[in-house]
């Protein structure tokens, strides 16, 4: 039981945030991004070393693991950056990592590690809220090949993706290549001006190559609960933000002739908000260590757990840094907005806090009640 | 002392209920009913309905062409058109401009502006907050010079609500600087097509544009356009902000969003939740108390400890319940509220095929636009410093 | 649609604000009452009128309606006065009054108008919680009355008790004299110093005149829910009482050199608690014109409802008021904890919150959902 | 990074769970199983064990005779000690007054006081409140003069914890009047036998009388009672407050209280209700990420944003949740919670038959007394402004 950081994570850390003070400048953080600058940066991201952080040296990566991945998500939310990084092509990565064959890893792990390629995972389906079901997507065995019918939709990062993970058929996995004829984007952006797109599987065929083997709903549920870690670092990042901005507003900010932050009930919401702060770093960590255990049922407890303490916190400080923006607060140019629009898109990501509320009972009801 | 209605009322309230179902366009019932966006002419397109009926000023009275409607009937008027799927009533000539005319304009202001209102000919945006000036009325720095007949105005307005889409501007400016800083200020109203009038739209956070900014630069105003007396302004504008009382805990649109809870939980398989139920449940027996509240402080014998501020009360814990039932839209919604797109939110065709089912698409923006109201019309802080100081002073 | 009151309303609310302002001096008001006490202000409330407020005028009583006996509870809770009445002897007497045998009635209501008898209502079991559910307690008939065995637990005023009316058997009620042999009383204080008793049938044995023709479970949750809205009313008038005595608290208790008034956020705290007091004050009137009520599932709807907002209510204002109090608040001395007392045994008393918020739903779901 | 604990602190959370298990009197047990009343007989009961044991003082350093345990292996020793059912460690001797005397007591005080502590010999009340002074401990007004070798202290200490069953007190005196009112005070300690000193017991809310006040009337405490510098007792008093933070957040109270609800909730038959498993649900995540707050706090590089207030924050939020665990339990309770009866709450035989199931008759005494925990040690207000003010000049 130690959560203490090594030199080396300190020094990842920094290195993170001093890459993203650079690359994000906080007047506009959280500004929908064009397609080149969103290019660029994800050159840039790839440069710093993000995406091999947790693949195997033998893919060239780093072969770090999950807490790595938090120390830089926890920064990455401190700007708002990162674009479908966690959210999409971090899992998809895992699943190849952990699943796939040694061809589909050594094709595609070290171009994911220099940012070379994207593979985005597409596996939410249109009517499904959190709990995976069978996917409707169909997939026939033809030939030697597949031939996967369907959609698949919210993905974070399709129109940049050059492939991706897709769950289909009974339980099964496949690499698809953006370029395969029948595969289509329907782009847009989400919420938070993110791009995302619904992908459209119309008779596209796959070489029987494109299965991923060993896996299925097991590693595509373990690949959720990785990303969910790493979205709540990057959410725990985004509440300090916001915590740093509004205070800084309400020290300048004077309304019936003394700084508002002189008023006692705005001063004990700052401690509630620090409060949720220390408690969601507290959960970002037990997630993050969480997404390496192999028993399943104490990684969904503890994720979840994770999820439900930071989608709270998130929701409270989100709420709270807009109202105490007042009018400014509702408007575009703040950036308290962006901060709450991000935060409020991963609290509805991979299940809300209703929802891990209702996993974290069902797993405690199973296990024995003591994580320690 | 009764629950139920009086057989007048009833009669009443079926009369509304069935006015708007035959009147109200079944396009617009549609837009409100998917909470998208709406302009001038959507609201007109109901208004103009509601004219034809003598209806388009509830809260009027006879004299002015309103419907002379009691505080009950204004309230199940009220109710009864936001079930119905009716935009509220937002027009602030009908909702504030209106009584202070009716109380301190001159007859000529009386003939020339009001039928317009009712009409829904004029629109009319507010001028009160200025930059640096939040709720406090008394810090205008905007000023208004005399120059012969007329006056000419400088200063720049905040968080103008529908200035976009408004042919006239009432608004406090300073015509005399005072070491009260409540005294010196004047109601004037100013044609939006003046020159050195320049209205720049600001950008929300749900990606609409509801506010503007106002800049006036050497605005010539005739000097006819004062309302009231010269340099009492101040007072009117807390006569006109203190007035709108029916409908300020939001009771009707509360109704609405708890229906919509109700109709995309059975849209989209959550009918049965437990855990949905309670919290539905908890909210509609909050609703249920605000809104046996407000009814109740309109009764005799029945002022509550603090009468002065009722209306606070009532905000305070209207908006944030609003709040709550927002939040519980979004999570009826999941995933289906993360897709964004502009154009569909206006009504407009926007992506096709739609990026989400159309129901949940915009609850997002709804529930980021509800944030609002906990901060316009005098913050919850300040609603409470304002509760409690009454009761400790009482 | 009217809550006004008329002026007999102020004339009843003022005369008993009076009476109780004599009779419960406040800075002793909670304090256990002995038994010689106890009957004194028994005989002086009967003196007032109010056991008789709700009697028909043929028996003797005032003939008005739970609209008037929630004025009265309300100024009872101010000053936690009115003993057993509203929780026990009231539902007995409606009882009676709805469902008793004329000779029942006129042997009973006009002794109990006047305070000359006092009937209590037995009616819980050990292991219930707030649903009816069929008694364990016996009845069987013999020769041409009944024998009783049994248990009926938590029995407000039960020591003082004349008689009792008791539900046994499939769904019976009988009205038991307290001297029938076999009849014994378990004496002992609920947690706000009240009298109350475990009462044993034990072999207990009734004439057949001691059954309450007509009566059965419906009429006794009629009684429970008449008893719950003048709870409501009573819980109210203790929560009012709470706020004044806690903010003349923080207008002369100093701290940190200013009274501690002046701290904004016990500003806000008293802001809220009067929110809170309205709302319950209204949701009182709902359910006393609600008690009225011939159709019973908007009367479980609108009595539950109004349960809920109070029993939230008095918990919010009872913490609330011990903690404005500080350590003083601790003490038995200080009259806050008696208040917060009576206010939680008026909330686990037939139902807490939550289990009138499901009662609340259930009835929800059957009606329309809109009481206009 | 780990979660698991190290395998020599899991043997030592063997070990300790083993010796709860095995020398845990059962009738004392099961006292603190029902929430009853506990006397310096009971607690006393348990230390001896822990004495013999060498755990009497789990906070102390091996050269004072403490175990000189990490504070990892006192937080498992707490959270095993309290999840067996054992009492709580609530000596003041141990927990304030023992940290000073280690810090600035002369060898002879620490010879004279600290043994006879940890063999439960001396018991120590803490005096620092007087009427009329908060949590501000420099609002002392009882004064010590010297007289000779000899000081004479009059005053009035109130809120003194369980100085019924004490045969000592520390306390603060003003020695000399000050412009800055946190000089002049000195740390004294008093044998209660001394002539001038009265005791009261205070009658609680929950028919407790765990707190007292103290009359000192020209008591003469000898001149080696003083503890460091003379005049110097505030900061010796702020050290003491602030050192004991293992434990400030009460996990291990509420891992034994949510057990609690469980048990009970099994017991009556509500084992099944989703409702009360989502309210658990949602205490248990609290907890935990509290629990995790506390731990990441102990470990390197892992400092809080304003590590100066971290057990402020612990302390707001384990209070608060705790309170809403007792909450929970009275709501388990049902009708079950309302019969009072003292005697049984004392352990003593009370009415026979029992007025209510013995599992559910302490839960409103014991939710009654949980009010305190946000009062005492600093109220959840003070702690939130302390929180800020460190934030906002950080």
């Amino acid at each position: 039981m130690d959560f203490s950081l090594t030199g080396d994570h300190l020094a990842l850390r920094d290195a993170v945030r001093k890459f993203c003070d650079g690359e994000y400048p906080l007047h506009q953080c959280g500004n929908a991004e064009a397609a080149t600058l969103s290019a660029s940066r994800w050159a840039a991201l790839a440069e710093l070393g993000l995406f091999g952080l947790d693949i195997s040296a033998a893919y060239d990566g780093s072969g770090l693991t999950a807490v790595e991945i938090m120390l830089a998500a926890q920064e990455l939310g401190r700007r708002l950056g990162g674009g479908s990084w966690i959210a999409s092509n971090l899992p998809a990565a895992y699943i190849l990592s952990k699943a796939g064959r040694d061809a589909q890893r050594s094709t595609w792990l070290p171009k994911i590690a220099v940012g070379r390629r994207r593979l985005s995972l597409a596996y939410l389906e249109s009517g499904w809220r959190y709990d995976l079901a069978k996917p409707a997507v169909t997939a026939v065995q033809q030939n030697r090949g597949w031939l996967l019918n369907g959609t698949k939709i919210n993905v974070p990062g399709a129109d940049a993706a050059d492939g991706f993970v897709v769950s289909a058929g009974d339980d099964a996995l496949f690499i698809v290549d953006a370029r395969t004829p029948g595969v289509s984007v329907q782009s847009f952006r989400t919420l938070d001006g993110r791009a995302a797109g619904h992908v459209t599987l119309d008779g596209a065929t796959v070489s029987g190559e494109a299965l991923i083997t060993g896996a299925g709903r097991a590693v595509l549920q373990a690949a959720i609960d990785y990303a969910t870690a790493a979205l709540c670092a990057e959410a725990t990042g985004a509440i300090e933000a916001l915590i740093d901005l509004t205070t800084d507003y309400l020290k300048t900010r004077e309304q019936f002739g003394q700084p508002l932050v002189k008023f006692q009930v705005l001063q004990h919401g700052i401690a509630d908000a620090l409060i949720d702060l220390e408690q969601s770093k507290s959960m970002a960590c037990v997630a993050a260590l969480a997404a390496g255990s192999e028993d399943a049922g104490q990684r969904a407890r503890l994720i979840s757990a994770a999820k439900v303490t930071i989608g709270n916190a998130a929701r409270r400080v989100g709420q709270w840094a807009i109202q105490m923006h007042g009018a400014m607060g509702m408007t575009d140019e703040c950036r308290a907005g962006h901060y709450a629009k991000r935060l409020l898109v991963i609290n509805q990501m991979f299940g809300d806090a209703s929802y891990h509320l209702q996993r974290f009972i069902k797993h405690m009801a199973q296990g024995n009640g003591n994580e320690s | 002392m009764k629950l139920e209605f009086s057989a007048e009322d009833e009669a009443f309230r079926l009369e509304v209920r069935s006015f708007v179902r035959d009147h109200l366009p079944a396009w617009l019932k549609r837009k409100v009913e998917l909470g998208l966006r709406l302009e001038r002419a959507d609201y007109v397109a109901w208004y103009e309905r509601l004219y034809e009926r003598g209806w388009s000023a509830p809260s009027w009275p006879k004299e002015y062409g309103g419907p002379g409607w009691t505080p009950l009937q204004r309230y199940i008027f009220d109710e009864e058109a936001l079930l119905g799927g009716a935009p509220r009533i937002i027009a602030s000539g009908i909702l504030m401009l209106g009584p202070v005319l009716m109380a301190v304009g001159t007859q000529e202001q009386k003939a020339r502006y009001l039928p317009a209102i009712r009409r829904s000919e004029t629109w009319w945006a507010q001028g009160f907050s200025e930059p640096g000036a939040g709720s406090d009325l008394a810090q205008v720095r905007t000023t208004a010079v005399r120059d012969g007949d007329h006056f000419i105005v400088n200063g720049h307005k905040l968080w103008t609500s529908y200035a976009h889409f408004c042919d006239m501007l009432f608004c406090l400016v300073r015509t005399e600087s005072s070491s009260k800083p409540q005294n010196g200020i004047t109601f004037m109203l100013i044609d939006m097509k003046t020159p050195g009038i320049t209205v720049r739209p600001i950008r929300m956070i749900d990606g609409g544009n509801d506010l503007n900014e106002i800049y006036l630069d050497n605005v010539r105003v005739p000097a006819e356009n004062v309302v009231g007396e010269l340099n009492k302004g101040w007072s009117y504008g807390k006569y006109l902000l203190g007035h709108e009382r029916t409908g300020i805990a939001g009771i009707g649109s509360s109704k609405q969003q708890i229906a919509r809870v109700r109709a995309l939980a059975q849209a989209h398989g959550l009918a049965d939740d437990p855990a949905l139920a309670a919290r539905l449940g908890a909210l509609e027996i909050q609703l249920m108390a605000l809104e046996f509240t407000g009814l109740r402080m309109l009764s005799k014998n029945q002022e509550s400890r603090v009468p002065s501020v009722e209306a606070s009360m009532l905000k305070v814990r209207g908006t944030e319940l609003r709040q709550e039932i927002y939040e519980l839209l979004l999570e009826v919604a999941g995933p289906g509220a993360l897709p964004f797109d502009e154009a569909a939110l206006r009504g407009d065709q926007g992506l096709v095929p739609p990026v989400a089912p159309p129901d949940l698409m915009s609850l997002a923006a709804n529930y980021l636009d509800s944030r609002k109201i906990t901060i316009y019309g005098g913050t919850s802080e300040v609603q409470r410093n304002l509760i409690s100081k009454a009761f400790l002073t009482a």
